[in-house]
């Protein structure tokens, strides 16, 4: 492979120095977690990356085919802990459709709102903490502030701020309490302007654009190719989006809303002339855009939960409890896959007739989005690496398991 | 005689330049690494300049005689130009070699094709 | 009791360290831990460039030796400290001839620096160190650089006077010879374009 | 001062007292700015943040959260690795900190008010400032550790492609003041702020922003914190250090900050001049009584600590709103932009003085602009130079 082929740095070799085999972690400031990245570099370019994995295995699988389908639910918080509304809806959903069960609509737009919420904190937390990879603290603080405005949100639904276990197999623990939709609406009033400050301080900042644009470029087919999804896909310029082209059990919760799929399609994303614009150095699928589609997905994200706050409150009927802790499962088997903050997060399970699934998988987005990782760092310098892993948005707890 | 109490003169001067000038010396003599050597001649353009200096300072018992005077500092600021200069190109030099043949042994440094 | 002289006390202070330091880099046979030895025996040597009077002199030592070319070295020594070239051994026998050279070259250059009886400070009227003023030397050194020395114009002797017109010719040779090594280094030590090695499954 | 003592003492004591006096002055210059600015530094940061920062000790403010780091740091284990070369490993921090402390040796803080007047302060200043990095350096090989080993080459390659430039931007300032001493430089900025190089003309302007960046760069401060880039490699050339050896790095930083933040002081913002010659209107000078050149030296000494401390401030606001520069683009911001720029300004700056010899802006010549010139330069004023001129013609001849 020649010089010429390891892409946009800048760097030239020009002394022979030895190869140096490098541990970025288990214990490093930006791997996010317990992520262990083997780098064989040289000098300061990175020959090649091996992300060595497991260091959070918990046996998740295994103890989902030891406890029932609705003591599995507290589990799934542990998966992707930055959006546990979502890992606890995909793996409602599909003992649900094990079970045949449908919920109210009213728990479905209640559902909506939770994981919409779930989804704008998640992507705040990849905001901040992609800004903390490039060295800037100050929006970490800030997204973290308003991080802390969903979580009390959350708190005050379900009493727990990480692990929520609010989504359950049958609808939700609880209703909302009163007034809890206002200090929602609330939230979002001021939250546009939050946006703003991020897009100031990261997206449209000089240096981050350098930082990342054109850094990491993940084309198209390599992203379907390694089963990359949710905003790394999207960063691509793929246009697929579960909420839209998912499973029908799944996309019936989104029936009717208004929303658009961030992803670029001819040079332009949606509402583009909202946000701020796409540098001239950016390339399709870099770090940037990655960023970019979180970032924009947020907007959209606001949008669903407008719609489903209305749609909650229109609605008729009751929202629906949790069903029996040792309800028994249909024989046969479901694999349902749902739109996750970070990707597509699938749950298969297959039941035998008893409480307890005969066999529980998960189909972890962040896992896929990890592989392209010494595909991405091939060649590129040192201080890529953390914008390129921060980029994928990576979450141990859900890659490990 | 104090050493403490007594000024200091051009002969302090001239026997850390001495000093110098050998170690520097003996350490070009006997360094295998082709760095090593370089540092060797460095130190012998010190122990060189020293003597420039201490011949064209006034402070140092020869103000009444004829001194080098500016010349020597002159002489000493040159020195020191052209031996950044030479250590860069013998930098460039080691670090080609070293390119070529994975050592800085000088000893191994037989052969004049590149 | 006595009084002590300063100026000599902290020359012997850096006349000891860097004497030392230059011992140390020729016994000493780690060529990174030589790099650092290297800088303190030339910083000390600026301070007793400072301690001659000569403060630009000590300045330039210190900026241009010490902060340029050195750390060009310790970067030299760092590309090429593989293992087996950090610390190279010398034979016995080069180090026997190299002492002989070495002493008897000293022994000479000591009686050479004692043989003149002026040049010992016994001589020297009593100053101390405050009374020396330290004239400004760095306005003279410029002008000399550019043709002018204002150092000479007491000189009374007209030939001697014409002869010490400046450095303006060497400052140019001086300026062409850097120019020329920038290029030169440059070009020995310029990226050679070599193939990246294919990625192999390396373990750790 | 020492033949003042000497009256009582022994000279050699009074000298050796006097040294020592100084010494323990500047030291504790540095030391209480490096407490306070990491008071300010978490406090700036914090609003920044919208946090509150320290609050606990000492009152609402916690203005004793310095000394708490300190004793805190004090405490902790000093850690040597197994694999370091532990000579190196333990004098690195010391090297850094005394390189940073010397420095100081020849910045003055008001009229005289200086450790040694030095012919050559500012070459001295940059020579002394540009020897911490073999403390980085030596601190980064001997740790044994491959990311400290990175931070190492990372702060050589920086801070010495950032001394070209901010020597050259330095030049500047030098050039207009006609001198390298900083008491005569700071002195020609006497008079109303207009006086101050920075105003002197579009080119010195210009080249202060160079400078502050070359300064930002070579103390290791965000955006080109690379040595020590906290997310790329650990902690860089510290990341095996440990309590009182990792603080005294961080002084080490601190100080150099304060080294940076004087010398733009001195060179570009009129030193111990205030914006309004108050001194002046007030006739506080040695002439009139020696408390009151004392006073005015007094008033000028927060002066320039103050002008000092919000180019600090700036320092610590660019530190928690920027994120970092990668190490190609850091190099590419020095050779591309910086160095150009200097030269460029340097040039502009000679032909201004050529053009406008009084100056452009309304220059206050009462104030003594231009009164201090170097002894031989007035020399040459006063026709030797011609006498030197012919001489060297017969050279060439």
């Amino acid at each position: 492979m020649a010089i010429e082929k390891i892409g946009r740095n800048p760097v030239e070799q020009d002394v022979y120095t030895d190869e140096m085999l490098l541990n970025m972690g288990p214990q490093h400031p930006s791997t996010h977690g317990v992520l262990r990245l083997l780098l064989r570099t040289d000098g300061e370019i990175v020959l090649e990356a091996t992300p060595h994995i497991g260091y959070l295995h918990r046996c998740a699988e295994k103890i989902g085919e030891k406890v029932t389908a609705r003591q599995f639910i507290p589990y799934t918080d542990r998966l992707d802990y930055l959006a546990s509304m979502n890992m606890n809806l995909g793996w409602a959903l599909a003992v649900e459709k094990l079970l045949g069960l449908e919920v109210s609509k009213k728990t479905q737009h209640l559902r909506v709102i939770m994981c919409e919420l779930n989804r704008i904190a998640s992507h705040l937390v990849a905001a901040c903490t992609y800004g903390l990879d490039l060295g800037s603290f100050t929006p970490f603080v800030w997204a973290f502030r308003e991080r802390e405005k969903i979580v009390n949100l959350f708190e005050s639904v379900c009493g727990a701020r990480l692990t929520y276990s609010y989504l359950t197999v049958g609808g939700v623990t609880a209703d909302l309490p009163n007034g809890w939709l206002g200090e929602c609406e609330g939230f979002l009033d001021q939250f546009n302007r939050s946006v703003d400050e991020l897009h100031a301080l990261l997206t449209s900042n000089a240096i981050f654009i350098r930082r990342t644009a054109g850094i990491g470029v993940l084309s198209p087919e390599m992203a379907i190719a390694y089963g990359c999804t949710g905003p790394v896909l999207r960063g691509s310029g793929v246009d697929w989006d579960l909420r839209r082209d998912g499973d029908p059990w799944y996309t019936q919760m989104y029936d009717g809303y208004e929303f658009d799929i961030i992803a670029e399609t001819n040079g332009r994303y949606p509402n583009y002339q909202d946000y701020p614009p796409i540098p001239s150095v950016a390339v399709l699928g870099d770090c940037w855009h990655r960023f970019y589609v979180r970032m924009l997905e947020v907007m959209q994200s606001i949008r669903i939960i407008r719609q489903a706050m209305d749609r909650y409150s229109s609605a008729d009927g009751e929202v629906g409890g949790p069903v029996k802790i040792k309800e028994k499962l249909a024989k046969g088997q479901v694999y349902l896959e749902t739109e996750a903050p970070k990707g597509q997060m699938g749950f298969m399970v297959v039941g035998n007739g008893t409480a307890i699934p005969w066999r529980t998988r998960i189909r972890s987005s962040s896992f896929c989005n990890l592989s392209v990782t010494s595909e991405l760092c091939r060649g590129c310098l040192i201080g890529d690496m953390p914008a390129v892993v921060g980029s994928l948005d990576i979450v141990l707890g859900e890659i490990d398991r | 005689m104090n050493l403490l109490t007594q000024p200091v003169g051009l002969t302090h001067y001239l026997i850390v330049g001495a000093l110098l000038f050998v170690t520097g010396l003996v350490c070009m003599a006997t360094k295998r690494n082709a760095v090593g050597v370089l540092m060797g001649i460095e130190l012998v353009l010190n122990g060189a300049n020293i003597n420039f200096v201490a011949f064209g300072s006034k402070y140092l018992g020869t103000a009444h005689q004829c001194t080098l005077g500016l010349d020597g500092q002159l002489i000493a600021l040159i020195v020191i130009v052209l031996a950044a200069a030479e250590a860069a190109v013998a930098l460039a030099i080691v670090l080609s070699y070293y390119n070529n043949h994975i050592t800085v042994d000088v000893d191994k440094a037989d052969e004049l094709k590149g | 009791m006595e009084m002590i002289n300063w100026h000599t006390c902290f020359f012997l202070l850096f006349a000891l360290i860097s004497c030392g330091f230059a011992i140390a880099i020729v016994a000493s046979s780690n060529v990174v831990r030589m790099a650092f030895y290297l800088i303190i025996t030339l910083g000390s040597v600026a301070g007793l460039f400072f301690l001659a009077g000569a403060d630009f002199i000590g300045a330039v030592q210190l900026m241009v030796y010490v902060g340029g070319t050195l750390v060009l070295l310790v970067f030299g020594v760092m590309l090429t400290a593989r293992s087996p070239f950090v610390s190279m051994r010398t034979g016995g026998s080069q180090w026997i001839l190299a002492t002989i050279v070495g002493g008897s070259l000293l022994v000479i250059l000591l009686q050479a620096a004692f043989s003149v009886e002026n040049w010992s400070g016994e001589r020297i009227v009593q100053t101390t160190s405050a009374q020396q003023q330290i004239s400004p030397t760095s306005t003279k050194i410029g002008l000399s650089l550019i043709g002018l020395r204002v150092d000479q114009l007491e000189q009374q002797d007209e030939t001697l006077r014409a002869g010490m017109s400046g450095y303006l010719l060497v400052f140019e040779i001086i300026s062409v010879h850097l120019l020329v090594v920038l290029v030169g280094a440059a070009y020995l030590a310029r990226a050679k374009r070599r193939p990246l090695k294919e990625p192999s499954n390396s373990k750790l | 001062m020492a033949e003042y003592l000497s009256q009582y003492i022994p000279y050699w004591i009074a000298y050796a007292l006097i040294g020592l006096i100084q010494a323990g002055l500047l030291l504790a210059l540095m030391l209480v700015t490096v407490a306070v600015f990491t008071w300010v530094e978490r406090k700036v940061s914090a609003r920044i943040q919208d946090r509150l920062g320290p609050t606990r000790r000492g009152g609402r403010f916690g203005w004793l959260q310095p000394p708490a780091d300190g004793i805190k740091l004090l405490l902790k284990e000093d850690l040597v690795p197994k694999n370091a070369d532990a000579f190196f490993f333990r004098i690195a921090p010391y090297i850094c900190f005394c390189t940073t402390l010397c420095v100081f040796m020849a910045i003055p803080f008001a009229d005289g008010w200086v450790a040694e007047r030095l012919n050559t302060g500012i070459f001295f200043v940059l020579a002394i400032a540009g020897l911490g990095v073999f403390g980085v350096v030596m601190a980064g090989y001997s740790s044994g550790s491959k990311w400290s080993l990175f931070g190492a080459m990372r702060e050589a390659t920086q801070v010495i492609s950032y001394e070209v430039p901010m020597a050259m931007a330095l030049v500047v300032p030098v050039m207009v003041a006609g001198t390298m001493d900083l008491v005569t430089i700071g002195n020609m900025q006497a008079g109303w702020f207009t006086n101050w190089f920075i105003f002197h003309d579009p080119f010195t302007f210009i080249v202060f922003w160079v400078y502050f960046t070359c300064a930002v760069a070579s103390t290791n401060r965000a955006p080109f914190d690379l040595p020590e880039a906290e997310s790329e490699l650990v902690a860089g050339f510290m990341t095996e250090y440990s309590g009182f050896r990792w603080a005294i790095f961080f002084m080490a930083e601190y100080g150099s900050m304060l080294v940076v933040s004087c010398l733009a002081v001195i060179l570009f913002f009129g030193a111990w001049n205030g914006p309004i010659p108050v001194t002046q209107f007030l006739g506080l000078t040695n002439d009139l009584h020696p408390i009151a050149g004392f006073a005015a030296n007094l008033l000028g000494l927060a002066n320039c600590l103050i002008k000092a401390c919000i180019c600090m401030t700036v320092i610590v606001w660019v530190r928690w709103s920027l994120p970092r520069l990668r190490i190609d683009q850091v190099m590419a911001t020095c050779w591309k932009y910086c160095v150009p720029l200097a030269a460029a300004m340097l040039l502009g700056a000679m032909l201004w003085s050529y053009a406008f010899p009084a100056g452009l802006l309304f220059r206050n010549q009462a104030f003594g602009y231009a009164s201090e010139k170097s002894d031989v330069m007035s020399d040459i004023k006063n026709g030797k130079v011609a006498r030197a001129e012919k001489g060297g013609r017969q050279t060439w001849k």
